[in-house]
């Protein structure tokens, strides 16, 4: 049934007794023609485009515990097109554009909000990098525009403008840049691909892949034995896990980033702000919460939580940005686990393995490519040949030396 | 390292341009700072001049090397690494000396002008220092005569405990 | 965390800085046809949920490069031995 | 209005009156009040309003869990929101505001909302304003924003101090009540090194609140008794006012000391707060019970609190909740405070207790058995209540208990969950080993005798446990109690976030049945308490919605903090200048005497231009580049990282280290030397000398000093361990001064010792040890970056300044000038040599030129990964020179090339402009680029586009080296 203002109003009258499940809760067949690892927004927007978009029908989206449990559930929400190099800015230019149709397109509202992201900078070389940046996504049609000391300040009158450490000299903004309501994406998609056929099991852990002479054949799961044709593994700081699996090892180690909100506050910060002088980003939710992040801790980690020198210093580069936040209290903290490649960029590809099928390595940026990567990886699995706007996040990139590393950091994970 | 012949006679030697300046003398003033009720709870001075050496034992000569820093106020700075430290020696003195002491044992370079040390002492100077240093600097876990190296303030500082209520902080 | 470094005693992590697998082994050969080595070298490494060898660098203390074994899902640290020699009882360097 | 104080008891010092204001009305407590108990004492019970209806909300608890009583504290800087009234210790002056009300608290036009309420279920935002597309951002998001949050923060930088503390103990105690000062006094008399930690002003816990007897004496006795004993005792640290707020890897715990939140402001030299890291050998978590509110209609109206709560105000703070108080419980602690109100002499109309047959001491009140509070009636005040039979009752305060939680929070921080407890219906912690043990009421022990026994066991590190004091226990028996389903009004579950006990349900119903579904469908404790109060009773319903165990459901994740921590303790002193550290290079003073203007290069200060009247930078570098290349000038070039490295393998090391090979350079000479990662793009540069056969001093870029000196620890330690060498940074130890152009040697020569310059003492490259000034020990470099006759002269630090003014004096008849940074990068760029632009992480040496320098006769870093086809592509980008066509356009580092007559598009771009500098040289803008294919494109005209800039104009590739081809000034 579809939501609307008409449907709640209908609702209000009978009492919300009638509302029907936003998902059913299937138990899982035998047999499916394509099985999706992991129920986070990579998982279900891909079995959401492989139903709409190639009309495919017995699929399966397997996750190990709640829907969304995973980052989409977790991460602070940033989407934005700003990547400079030509095997990223199409891709991601082509998720925003996703997102701006998203919530039309699967009917749920998951408070797409482009109210802009600014990244900071304080040296002139920085504004150097931010120009090459900025160019490159101008040159190909993205909007950016570089803001000297007093368009910030104009802005963001409240930041420290005149004891920093590392005075703000300007900012990269892209204003299409912005947030969207991470849960209401899972759910989003997990409803838009339900009511189109595909099953979404949740508690159920795959923790075996079975294949045949280099076909795969089928997963075990905690829920017995599914047989397959395709398998498609979607499952973020977990990928090296399930793809050992399969016997493959990956350019990826899992670390654990951690995030932060703090207490309900009256509207604060109006975009999305980076620090350019430390490890410090920050948005406000619907709700008043000031959600922010920094650095992963800097260890291999499937705990999803972290420790707390990174605390401190998350919170200090924030203090240094915006001296009047010292009295505003930090609420909570928790921790996702990132599945960081060697070059900072992800892989949507096939395997050596037939039928299965990879999109690992998103790092801290994966939720912005939630639309885009699912369009991409089903396009993959339902082809079997990659999409011509992910044919950079090839596995084998790192064999042939073109690699996509936009910071330039090397073969060093926990540097991206 | 070959010594450039002689030719012309030395530059005219300046007496006074020959003093050491602390890289602290401009931060380091005299007086009283913080709270102000009763007798001060630490003091901090700075020791300078002094001639600071790195020792480093070569490859399979660090009993040596310690054997032969016996006679020196030689502080632990890491595996089989001293910091050999004292006063009063004219510039380049010990780090003279020592080279041809530990020549082929071990590497030694000068730090004389790359650290300063400065005292830290008081009743209070371990609660002071537990606002910097992770280490636990109890007596029954650090005891006078023991060296660190760790971080204060963002910054690495070799420190090393000279008394009960005293420690020598070396920083770059 | 804390990590008890063989030569500092017991040290809170923020003092140490992570490089991970420390199973990987540093190809002898110069020779082009040595390139697959080098890639699984350079770019594959262990990332096991469990316990976990890895590289250690005590860059806040004596600047000893160590390794440690670890539990990636607990984060509880079982030992700590210098990277000189993990690579003698590994046989051979990195 | 009349009082509410009671005539006598109390924890407060009814001499000192304290005035304070609450929404700009004065009013007057005592000290031990907080401003919760000083408001109920003066008859205020309307705290503030709620997130989503506005309801007038008062105090439910008396402690840290209380999700209704926040009110935005102190003004300007420090005006703190969303600050709990019942943790606020009552000072004199104090001014607080009630939050999220237009026009007033009293009168509140948001609280229209609750009339649709009945629309705004939970996730209601999910399933509308979606149509039209365009509204969400222009008008419904607004709205929703502007609604959203509790409290407004300050803009204004907070005028107080903040502190950071390591410590170090062998049990960290955590809470005082009789269990914790019990554990205390067992570890500290076996001499272990003791911290006692608790959130409350005073130590004591329960034993301030509760009406006890232990030993013979009152609890209160009892506990000053032993707080008296552990305070005179050295190895024991008592933290009143510190909250535990989390449990981390290692027994490492965080807290905050409220050191002055106490008071109107600190003093100076003393901070407002102190946040601390306790690495605790064993730790004991004393946190107690909290209890749990009962979900009927109007739970929330001012005046309905809990049971406990109630006995707070009234045994503590001396504070009467009412005159006339309705008791509403499923388990014997109502009967308590329904006792303690009698004592105080406050009328008490019944006890409603949800069960049957019980014999719990009612002291006379009349017990109400089978029966339960459906609804209270009031608006902004309790005025009587409705049972389950619709009989009414007249009162003006309700006490309700639903049962007891234990505090398990801190010791679920690391990932183990609870399990639910079928007799004390209560989620009890999880053994998290011995290092952390959980005890007294934390860990489901809600007799009093269990506590101080289970205290003792657990504070007890060796030797003999201490003796357990007697006491009386208060009977504990309890029955579920969740949720009146009779309730005509709202029944609130999440006070803050107003959802109510209906949400739950609906949550499932919708497929969100999960707890963590649930949680975030309802927003279920998410809210400023993270659902201290209301969380089990929201998986009780959840259970029974979907025909499932409490255990089956779970407790959602239990995170850090246990109460919100301010941003500033966290950030301790490191804001503002002291963020990071500043370095100051040794010539510092004297570039600073000379009137440089010095830049942020990493943590360094750099003088970067050293202008004269009137000049702007341009100006100034302009001629300092002019000046130099005429006659002579010096710059600090101190902050290039210089490491020794020594032994007899010194040579073969650098071999490993660097592309091209040392081994075979001559003692007392330089090399340029380049540096690849493994995966074979280049690292670093810098040049490296050889002093002696196992001697060298290698520099290496301001920037990678560090990374570079890690790096070598590991390839020696752990790639190559078998060589002999040691290296160590001494870039501290020298001030370093380059000094260039044509009249360097003339200028030099008047400081050095004994040395006669010219090319055969000190030839191109040379590398020596010499004296200046009369003995000042010092290095001497012949070398070049700036493409002059250059030298690069290097002191003791100590003596910089010093030198660099003699050095001054000396060329003083050349005309010499000191010169920046930026005159450097001038004459780099002039002379195409590649730095932070180019070495930027991604660029191979081929692409930078160097190509010539990788060996092929030994193993060294990156050798073989260089050569996979990727980086050796000829269509890669590499290193050019830049110009533009007409001399008098201008060309900015960062903007993109695109072939004569291509539109703009990534698939068409060529590369970018790394370096641009205006060279008064060549008076033009001059620049470096890395253009694919570059260098078979000399020559070529291309388009220069910075759209970003709105900038577009034509240039032409070009050698990299602008000035001075063939090196004629180098030699000069
Ligand atoms: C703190 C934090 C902040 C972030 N901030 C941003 C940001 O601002 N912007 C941005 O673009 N990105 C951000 N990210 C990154 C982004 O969240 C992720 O890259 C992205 O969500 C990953 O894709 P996903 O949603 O499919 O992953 P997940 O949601 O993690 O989905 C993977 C799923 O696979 C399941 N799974 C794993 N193993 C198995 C198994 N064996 N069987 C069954 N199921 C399994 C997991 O339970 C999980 O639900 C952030 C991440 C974190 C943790
Ligand atoms: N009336 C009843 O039904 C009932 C129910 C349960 C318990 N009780 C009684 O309550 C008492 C429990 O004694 P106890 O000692 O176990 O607990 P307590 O409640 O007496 O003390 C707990 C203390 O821990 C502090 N605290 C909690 N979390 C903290 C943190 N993170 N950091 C710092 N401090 C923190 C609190 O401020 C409090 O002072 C016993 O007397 C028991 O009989 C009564
Ligand atoms: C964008 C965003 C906003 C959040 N806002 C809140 C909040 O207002 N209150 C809250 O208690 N938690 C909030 N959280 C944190 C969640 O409660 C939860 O900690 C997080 O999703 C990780 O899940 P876990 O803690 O159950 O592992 C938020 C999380 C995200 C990603
Ligand atoms: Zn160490």
């Amino acid at each position: 049934m579809k939501y609307s203002i008409f449907s709640l109003l209908k609702h209000t009258l009978t009492g919300h007794k009638n509302w029907e499940p936003a998902w059913r809760e299937p138990e899982p067949k035998a047999d499916y023609d394509i099985v999706i690892i992991g129920g986070g927004g990579h998982g279900l927007a891909t079995a959401y485009y492989l139903a709409k978009e190639h009309g495919l029908k017995n699929i399966a989206v397997l996750e190990k515990a709640w829907l969304g449990s995973g980052n989409i559930g977790r991460n602070t929400t940033i989407i934005r097109s700003n990547y400079m190099l030509p095997g990223n800015n199409p891709f991601y230019e082509f998720s925003i554009k996703l997102w701006e149709n998203l919530e039309q397109d699967f009917n749920f509202n998951a408070m797409v909000s482009q109210r802009g992201v600014l990244n900071l900078c304080h040296t002139d070389a920085q504004r150097d990098a931010f120009a090459r940046r900025g160019n490159a996504m101008r040159i190909d049609g993205v909007d950016a525009e570089l803001l000297d000391r007093q368009a910030v300040q104009e802005m963001y009158p409240f930041f420290d403008y005149r004891n920093a450490r590392f005075p703000i000299k300007g900012g990269l903004l892209q204003r299409r840049g912005g947030t969207v309501r991470h849960d209401g994406v899972a759910w989003g998609y997990a409803r838009g691909a339900d009511t189109r056929g595909v099953d979404i099991i949740q508690h159920c852990e795959v923790t075996g892949i079975r294949s045949e002479n280099g076909k795969v054949m089928g997963v075990d799961t905690s829920r017995g034995f599914i047989r397959c044709k395709k398998l498609g593994l979607a499952a973020a700081g977990n990928s090296s896990a399930v793809a050992a699996m399969a016997g493959l090892k990956l350019p990826i180690e899992s670390h654990v980033l951690q995030a932060f909100v703090s207490e309900g506050l009256k509207p604060y910060i109006d975009g999305v702000v980076t620090f350019g002088a430390g490890h410090f980003y920050v948005s406000q939710s619907d709700k008043g919460g000031l959600v922010f992040g920094g650095d992963i801790d800097g260890y291999n980690s499937y705990a999803q939580r972290g420790n707390l020198p990174m605390v401190e210093h998350v919170i200090e580069a924030g203090v240094a940005m915006i001296p009047s936040l010292a009295r505003v209290r930090v609420l909570r903290s928790w921790g996702g686990i990132m599945d960081m490649s060697m070059d900072g960029s992800p892989i949507i590809d096939k395997t050596s393995i037939e039928g299965l099928y990879l999109n690992a390595g998103w790092c801290y940026g994966g939720f912005k490519a939630t639309p885009a990567s699912g369009w991409c990886f089903a396009h993959t699995i339902a082809r079997d040949e990659p999409h011509k706007l992910s044919a950079a996040y090839r596995l084998d990139r790192f064999r042939t030396g073109s690699m996509l590393d936009e910071k330039g950091q090397g073969a060093t994970p926990n540097l991206h | 390292m070959p010594k450039a012949p002689a030719k012309t006679k030395p530059a005219p030697v300046v007496e006074s341009m020959l003093a050491r300046v602390s890289p602290l003398a401009s931060v380091a003033l005299q007086g009283r700072f913080g709270a102000d009720k009763g007798a001060p709870g630490v003091s901090f001075s700075v020791r300078h001049p002094l001639s600071i050496v790195t020792v480093i034992a070569r490859a399979g000569k660090g009993k040596a090397v310690a054997a032969s820093l016996s006679s020196y106020d030689a502080q632990w700075a890491g595996p089989e690494q001293y910091f050999v430290v004292a006063a009063g020696r004219s510039e380049g003195a010990l780090y003279r000396e020592l080279k041809a002491e530990l020549d082929g044992i071990a590497s030694v370079s000068d730090q004389s002008h790359g650290r300063v040390i400065i005292r830290v002492e008081g009743p209070k100077v371990r609660n002071v220092l537990a606002k910097g240093t992770s280490v636990d600097l109890h007596t029954d876990e650090f005891a006078v005569g023991k060296s660190a190296l760790t971080q204060m303030a963002h910054v690495g500082v070799h420190l090393t405990r000279v008394g009960e209520d005293a420690f020598d902080l070396s920083v770059f | 965390m804390l990590i008890a470094c063989p030569h500092c005693g017991t040290r809170p992590v923020e003092e140490f800085t992570f490089l991970g697998d420390a199973s990987v082994k540093r190809p002898t050969s110069t020779d082009p046809s040595s390139m697959e080595q080098w890639h699984d070298y350079v770019y594959l490494r262990n990332n096991p949920k469990g316990r976990f060898d890895e590289y250690v660098h005590h860059s806040g203390g004596c600047r000893a490069w160590l390794v440690i074994s670890r539990d990636t899902a607990t984060h509880e640290v079982f030992g700590c031995v210098t990277a000189r020699d993990h690579g003698k009882a590994k046989g051979g360097v990195a | 209005m009349t009082s509410y104080r009671l005539p006598k008891g109390g924890l407060i010092d009814r001499a000192t009156t304290l005035n304070f204001k609450f929404d700009g009305k004065s009013f007057t407590g005592h000290a031990g009040d907080t401003l919760a108990s000083a408001l109920i004492a003066n008859g205020v019970h309307l705290m503030g309003r709620s997130f989503k209806y506005h309801r007038p909300r008062g105090v439910i608890s008396a402690g840290a869990s209380e999700p209704n009583a926040l009110v935005e504290l102190r003004e300007g800087g420090r005006k703190e929101a969303n600050t709990r009234a019942t943790m606020i210790e009552l000072y004199d002056g104090l001014t607080a505001k009630s939050q999220n009300r237009w026009p007033s608290l009293d009168f509140d036009i948001g609280a229209i909302n609750s009339l649709v309420s009945s629309m705004f279920v939970a996730g209601f935002y999910y399933k509308t304003f979606m149509w039209p597309k365009s509204f969400w951002e222009k008008i419904y998001e607004p709205i929703i924003r502007r609604a959203a949050g509790l409290g407004t923060a300050s803009r204004e930088a907070d005028p107080d101090k903040y502190e950071k503390s390591y410590a170090h103990c062998d049990l960290l105690v955590i809470g005082s009540g009789p269990t914790g000062l019990m554990a205390a006094l067992a570890a500290a008399r076996s001499g272990g090194r003791v911290i006692l930690a608790d959130e409350s002003s005073r130590l004591g816990g329960s034993l301030l609140d509760e009406r006890e007897e232990i030993d013979g004496v009152s609890g209160l006795e009892w506990a000053e008794g032993v707080i008296a004993e552990l305070s005179a005792m050295p190895n024991v640290t008592l933290m009143p006012r510190a909250t535990v707020f989390g449990w981390y890897d290692g027994n490492i715990f965080g807290a905050v000391e409220r050191v002055n939140d106490h008071v109107l402001a600190p003093s100076v030299h003393e901070p407002r707060q102190r946040y601390w890291r306790i690495i605790a050998k064993r730790a004991v978590l004393a946190a107690g019970a909290e209890e749990r509110p009962v979900a009927f209609g109007g739970n929330d109206i001012p005046g309905v609190m809990l049971a406990s709560a109630m006995r707070t105000y009234a045994n503590r703070y001396a504070a009467a909740a009412g005159k006339s108080v309705v008791v509403f419980t499923g388990n014997d602690s109502g009967y308590r405070t329904a006792r303690d109100m009698k004592a105080h002499g406050v009328h008490v109309e019944a006890i409603v207790d949800s069960r049957g047959g019980t014999k719990a001491d009612a002291g006379g009140v009349p017990v109400l058995r089978g029966r339960m509070i459906a609804d209270v009636s009031g608006g902004k005040a309790v005025t009587g209540i409705t049972l389950d039979d619709h009989t009414h009752l007249a009162c003006d305060a309700v006490a309700m208990s639903g049962g007891w939680s234990p505090v398990v929070n801190l010791a679920c921080h690391r990932g183990a969950k609870p399990s639910w407890n079928d007799t004390i219906l209560g989620f009890v912690a999880p053994d998290v080993g011995k290092d952390f043990i959980v005890a007294g009421s934390a860990a489901g022990r809600m007799l009093l005798s269990e506590c101080l026994a289970d205290g003792a066991k657990a504070g007890t590190l060796k030797g003999r446990a201490p003796a357990i004091p007697k006491c009386r226990d208060e009977a504990f028996a309890v029955s579920p109690l969740w949720w009146v389903r009779q309730a005509q009004g709202k029944a609130f579950i999440d006070y803050q976030n107003d959802s109510i006990a209906k949400d739950l349900p609906l949550a499932a119903r919708e497929g969100y049945r999960d707890i963590e579904l649930a949680k975030r469908y309802t927003t279920t404790g998410m809210a400023t308490d993270q659902g201290k109060l209301g969380n089990v009773n929201a998986i009780a319903i959840l259970a029974e919605a979907t025909g499932r165990s409490m255990d089956q459901v779970g407790t959602t994740t239990f995170r850090p903090f246990y109460t919100p921590v301010a941003f500033g303790a966290f950030a301790g002193p490191f804001t503002g200048h002291h963020f990071q550290p500043v370095r100051k290079t040794p010539l510092h003073d004297w570039a600073d005497e000379l009137g440089a203007v010095f830049v942020e290069t990493g943590l360094w200060m750099r003088s970067s231009w050293f202008p004269r009247e009137g000049e702007d930078w341009l100006a100034s570098a302009s001629r300092e580049v002019v000046a130099t290349r005429e006659r002579v000038g010096i710059c600090d070039v101190s902050t290039l990282g210089k490491i020794d490295v020594q032994g007899k393998d010194a040579g073969a090391f650098l071999d490993r280290l660097y592309c091209n090979t040392f081994s075979t350079l001559a003692v007392g000479k330089a090399r340029y030397g380049l540096m690849l990662r493994e995966d074979g793009v280049v690292y670093d540069d810098g040049t490296t000398s050889r002093l002696a056969e196992d001697h060298y001093v290698m520099t290496t870029t301001t920037a990678n000093a560090a990374k570079v000196m890690a790096q070598m620890e590991f390839a020696h330690q752990a790639l190559f361990p078998d060589l002999d060498v040691t290296y160590v940074s001494v870039t501290e130890q020298w001030a370093q001064m380059a000094i260039a152009g044509p009249k360097s040697r003339a200028t030099i020569q008047k400081i050095v010792d004994g040395l006669e310059m010219n090319d055969q003492t000190v030839p191109y490259m040379a590398a020596l040890d010499i004296s200046v000034l009369g003995g000042v020990p010092a290095r001497l470099f012949r070398l070049s970056f700036s493409g002059e006759h250059a030298y690069e002269l290097a002191v003791p630090a100590d003596y910089g300044n010093m030198v660099a003014r003699a050095i001054m004096q000396a060329g003083a008849e050349f005309g010499i000038v000191p010169y920046g940074v930026e005159a450097l990068s001038i004459m780099r760029i002039e002379k195409g040599h590649v730095a932070g632009g180019e070495l930027n992480g991604t660029t191979t040496a081929a692409d930078l030129g160097l190509g010539k320098m990788m060996s092929t006769k030994k193993d060294y870093i990156g050798r073989v990964m260089a050569g996979r086809e990727g980086l050796v592509d000829p269509q890669r980008q590499c290193a050019v020179g830049i110009r533009p066509m007409n001399a008098d356009d201008r060309i900015r580092s960062g903007a993109h090339i695109l072939t004569q007559g291509d539109k703009p598009s990534m698939a068409n771009d060529q590369g970018y402009i790394t370096s641009v500098a205006w060279s008064p040289m060549l008076e033009m803008c001059i620049g470096l680029a890395l253009v694919a294919n570059g260098r078979a494109r000399h020559g070529e005209v291309v388009q220069v586009w910075d759209g970003l800039r709105g900038h577009k104009v034509e240039g032409v590739i070009c050698d990299p080296v602008h000035f001075d081809k063939e090196n004629r000034r180098l030699h000069a």
